[in-house]
């Protein structure tokens, strides 16, 4: 149900990535994307009542090995590490478009997808 | 003696961080900087012919770290990279002088490169997603780069389309991890193999699917390139349609399909109906074109069709359990194709850039009788157009008739005779081409423009060369044995792919 | 269990709000607001790296767009593209929609992590024996550093091409002669 | 773009240090809790953005200018790849080999402190500085352009 959600979401942002003729209405659906994605990926290493993937001084034993408490509790540390990957790629993603986009509007004075082409003729 | 294969990937990103340092300053030399730069990655592709072997990134043992690999698909396709941004490169030498920002279109050349290598020497999901991206946004910017109305609108386009293709693969990526609980595609191949595919990963594979579809712009998916590849500088434009598409979204669909996912007879009727899409819609929407640039680029979209009803042709032969030695010729064919389409596209991509850098222009109709001022370019441009025709010394025909027997020999003749029409009408629009730029008369306005000599000829008559010789290829046995058989051995083989790497690994 | 659908709820509505609304500093803003709930939702799923670097990636995204758009665009662009074309969208993402919905059955349930499915994933060895083999104390940075150290090279190397891109997008002057005469 | 009243550019430039400050914790200590070198160099671009904000673009281009910002970028990057490559001189080492932990760090118990992990702590200064930089870079493009032509279009519409 939570997986749907998520999905439903990234039909979203898809919906207004597509349909929508405003630039920066694009730029939003593609960032709504992103989020759903990143939701997605993070809820995959979710456990109930886990512990965050970081080692700190309750989690070692005497001899300085981890508990086996930790090990058992804590959530996949390997979505994270996709996730905090793909946020940055996102940001990369839309500096670009918004660079796109303020460009554009300095040449034709509008966000308008269709006035664009119309003026290009 | 064995190449690292990071050194791939290290050598053009280190280029691509250097080069904005000092290149705003000393052009000159940032430009032989880069050409030397692309010319070693050539010498070293060329080292890996026939070489198989994996590389542990960080000396993790896989799944641990991330692992490449080298096996005879990567290899040509290493070597195709190579070879079209070499010529590419020494095109743009002189041909980018009429732009600005000169060492920032170096460096992002050199990141389209970076991202290419990556992706084809992969041999995790995500880590290939990642040098997707990076090719994927540097080309991006590289569509833009002429800053123009036509280039701002097409470079939007292009981000956005190719911003819902990654987004589309990494949610499938996430539905894969969900399902076997790793991001190797060795390691997913065995899961694949030990429990079937799910719905989970059925649905994974048709979003992969679009997503490398989209990259690859097959036909249902093909909006944004016609708009894309004329609007980038010409050397851009030979690189995107060269080798970008195939490396971004035929090679990965190939590797994903045979490799990771396993094929079925579903999936290869997908394949072959995208293929004959393509080819069919492609060609039509071409004719009627008079921008230079944009006819070309909806050639490419109809010689993808080629590439991937090869490659489909073959699948469906596996998975119905047929002669492999005729699915290994349909395959042949398309990777063949692939390799062929590559020299000759870029080829004319470069001839567009050279007529277009003396005249001003790459409207067909405001062209006309250039032959007798720029001889070579005429040769150069002759040659890639017989060769995307198949006319049969070049390379084109050789490709294309193994396409036709590979479809005869297993009765289809439907594919044989779409392939031969398609072909012809692509002659028909070539012939046009050369009526409209090369014959007739001379514009007024025309007659000062020069021939384009030095690097740029020697860029364009490099291709050429390889135009005509790539024919022996196929026709000498021990060249065809040392560089097109081990690329077609890896995709007949099939899920022996994550049995050789888990063997290696352990 | 009832604050993640909380949450994502109240993340789906700002999302149509987002979309829907024609006053783009609102629309801006709703984003706002769904990145800074999936943050916090981010922090309930135990993952307080992706958390920080959610929340301040927010706040510059926010200031980007907010930049970009004020002052700039004062008219109220409404509306749909073409009509057969936004059917037709609609009707193939619906289908997605429903083939996806269907899918997320074969995933174990939400709070059961994929890793204890399955018999020696990385993530087992990562959680038990990362610390000893990388020396560092947050897994994720072990992860993202030296184990899938490439991963973040290429990371690195995206933004470092988007950087270059917007220079030379942004750049002043374009130089090109050729085309203008078009 | 001239910057805002005095209360907010005092304020601000208080402010600006402790975030400043707060990003440089981030960054050094990711490999021991949340943030990293990504985290911490999107705070270090933010107090330079809260300067843009608050000063106005030419005072920020006095303390970190267009020129200087791009060359910490590419300096980032190459710090990070050759942390990369210097794996390759390590015996029979690899890409990303990280030596600095598997020759001299092993077997010492260096849990949870600061000098621990090897190249991590490193990758995340290259990483802090190249982001850092980069997005401050941005944001500076998109709040300086402002192009040569083309305003007529605007006028005409209001």
């Amino acid at each position: 149900m939570m997986y749907g959600l998520c999905f439903l979401l990234f039909t979203i942002g898809l919906l207004c990535a597509v349909l929508k003729k405003n630039m920066v209405k694009i730029v939003i659906g593609i960032m709504i994307m992103e989020y759903a994605v990143n939701l997605f990926l993070i809820m995959l290493g979710f456990r109930f009542g886990g512990t965050a993937p970081i080692i700190d001084r309750s989690s070692l034993n005497l001899e300085g090995g981890l508990t086996q408490q930790f090990i058992s509790a804590s959530v996949d540390p390997l979505p994270q590490a996709l996730v905090l990957t793909s946020i940055v790629i996102g940001l990369g993603t839309l500096a670009l478009l918004v660079s796109i986009c303020v460009r554009t509007y300095e040449k034709y004075g509008t966000f308008d997808i269709t006035k664009i082409r119309r003026l290009q003729g | 003696m064995t190449v690292p294969l990071p050194v791939f990937v290290a050598i053009p990103l280190t280029a691509a961080f250097i080069l904005p340092l000092f290149g705003d300053r000393y052009r000159g030399f940032a430009t032989f900087f880069a050409n030397v730069a692309a010319l070693v990655l050539l010498a070293l592709a060329i080292t890996t012919i026939g070489q198989s072997y994996s590389y542990q990134v960080g000396r993790w043992s896989i799944p641990l770290g991330i692992n490449m690999v080298l096996d005879g698909l990567s290899s040509l396709l290493l070597i195709t990279i190579a070879v079209v941004s070499a010529s590419a490169m020494l095109f743009s030498a002189r041909y980018m002088e009429q732009y600005s920002a000169k060492s920032k279109y170096l460096s992002l050349f050199m990141l389209m490169t970076a991202g290419m290598n990556g992706v084809v020497l992969s041999g995790d999901i995500f880590n290939l997603f990642v040098f997707l991206e990076i090719a994927s946004i540097a080309s991006y910017a590289l569509v833009g780069f002429g800053c123009e109305h036509e280039q701002l609108e097409a470079s939007f386009k292009y981000a956005v389309l190719g911003s819902i293709a990654s987004l589309f693969i990494l949610f499938a990526i996430g539905l894969v991890y969900g399902n076997t609980g790793t991001l190797n595609m060795a390691y997913i191949s065995q899961a694949i193999q030990t429990r079937g595919i799910n719905n989970g990963l059925s649905f994974a594979l048709a979003m992969f699917i679009a997503g490398f579809g989209l990259k690859a712009a097959l036909v249902p998916f093909h909006a944004w390139l016609p708009d894309a590849h004329p609007a980038a500088p010409a050397p851009i434009s030979a690189m995107l349609s060269g080798v970008l598409i195939k490396a971004l979204g035929v090679y990965a669909i190939a590797r994903l399909l045979f490799n990771v996912f396993g094929i079925s007879e579903m999936i290869s009727w997908v394949l072959i109906a995208l293929g004959v899409l393509s080819m069919v819609v492609g060609v039509f929407l071409a004719v009627g074109q008079w921008d230079f640039k944009r006819l070309l680029a909806y050639h490419s979209i109809s010689q993808m069709g080629y590439i991937v009803l090869g490659i489909g042709l073959g699948a469906l032969i596996l998975a119905r359990g047929g002669s492999v030695v005729w699915a290994s010729i349909a395959i042949l064919g398309g990777l063949f194709h692939l390799v062929n389409h590559a020299v000759f596209k870029s080829l004319l991509f470069l001839t567009s850039g050279s007529i277009e850098m003396s005249t001003g222009t790459r409207q067909l109709k405001q062209l006309g009788g250039l032959s007798g001022v720029m001889p070579l370019t005429r040769a150069n441009c002759a040659v890639a157009s017989a060769a995307i025709a198949g006319v049969p010394p070049f390379n084109g025909f050789w490709s294309k008739l193994i396409l036709v027997i590979a479809a005869v020999g297993t009765g289809f003749y439907t594919l044989a005779a779409v392939t031969v029409i398609v072909s012809l009408v692509t002659l028909i629009s070539f012939l046009k081409v050369h009526r409209y730029i090369f014959l007739g008369e001379l514009p007024d306005n025309l007659r000062q423009c020069r021939e384009n000599k030095g690097t740029m000829f020697v860029a364009m008559a490099a291709l050429a060369v390889l135009c005509l010789a790539m024919g022996l290829l196929v026709l000498v046995p021990s060249l065809k044995a040392g560089v097109l058989d081990p690329a077609v051995q890896v995709l007949i083989d099939g899920f022996a792919y994550s049995a050789k790497l888990l063997a290696g690994s352990n | 269990m009832w604050i993640f659908y909380v949450m994502l709820l109240f993340m789906i509505i700002a999302c149509l709000i987002a979309v829907q609304t024609d006053n783009l500093l609102s629309s801006i803003i709703c984003v706002g607001a769904v990145g800074a709930i999936g943050s916090l939702m981010f922090l309930f799923l135990y993952a307080p790296d992706i958390a920080i670097t959610q929340i301040v990636v927010e706040v510059l995204a926010l200031v980007v767009m907010v930049r970009v758009t004020i002052s700039r665009d004062v008219t109220f662009i409404s509306g749909d593209r073409e009509l057969f074309g936004t059917v037709a969208s609609i009707v193939i993402i619906l289908i997605i929609f429903l083939g996806g919905i269907e899918v997320f059955r074969a995933l174990p349930d939400f709070g059961v992590p994929v890793f204890s499915q399955f018999s020696n994933t990385a993530s087992q060895t990562y959680i038990s024996r990362g610390l000893q083999e990388t020396g560092a104390a947050n897994l994720v940075s072990s992860i993202i550093l030296d184990f899938r150290g490439y991963d973040t090279l290429g990371e690195a190397t995206v933004l470092f091409a988007s950087v270059i891109g917007a220079t030379v997008i942004l750049r002043k002057e374009t130089g090109k002669s050729m085309e203008v005469s078009r | 773009m001239k910057g805002m009243t005095i209360i907010v550019k005092t304020v601000g430039s208080w402010v600006k240090v402790l975030i400043f400050l707060f990003g440089i914790y981030i960054v050094l200590f990711g490999h021991l809790t949340p943030g990293g070198g990504f985290a911490g160099g999107v705070i270090l671009a933010c107090s330079y953005v809260l300067l843009l904000l608050a000063f106005g673009r030419e005072f920020t281009e006095k303390n970190l200018s267009l020129g200087t910002a791009s060359k910490i970028d590419c300096a980032g990057a190459l710090l990070f790849i050759a942390i990369a490559l210097a794996g390759f001189l390590y015996g029979s080492a690899s890409f990303f080999y990280n030596f600095i932990q598997q020759q001299f760090l092993a077997g010492k118990d260096t849990a949870l402190k600061l000098v621990s992990a090897g190249i991590i702590p490193l990758e995340n200064i290259a990483i802090g500085l190249k982001v850092g930089a980069s997005l401050f870079l941005v944001v500076l493009l998109l709040s300086v352009f402002r192009p040569e032509v083309s305003n007529n279009n605007k006028e005409s519409k209001l």
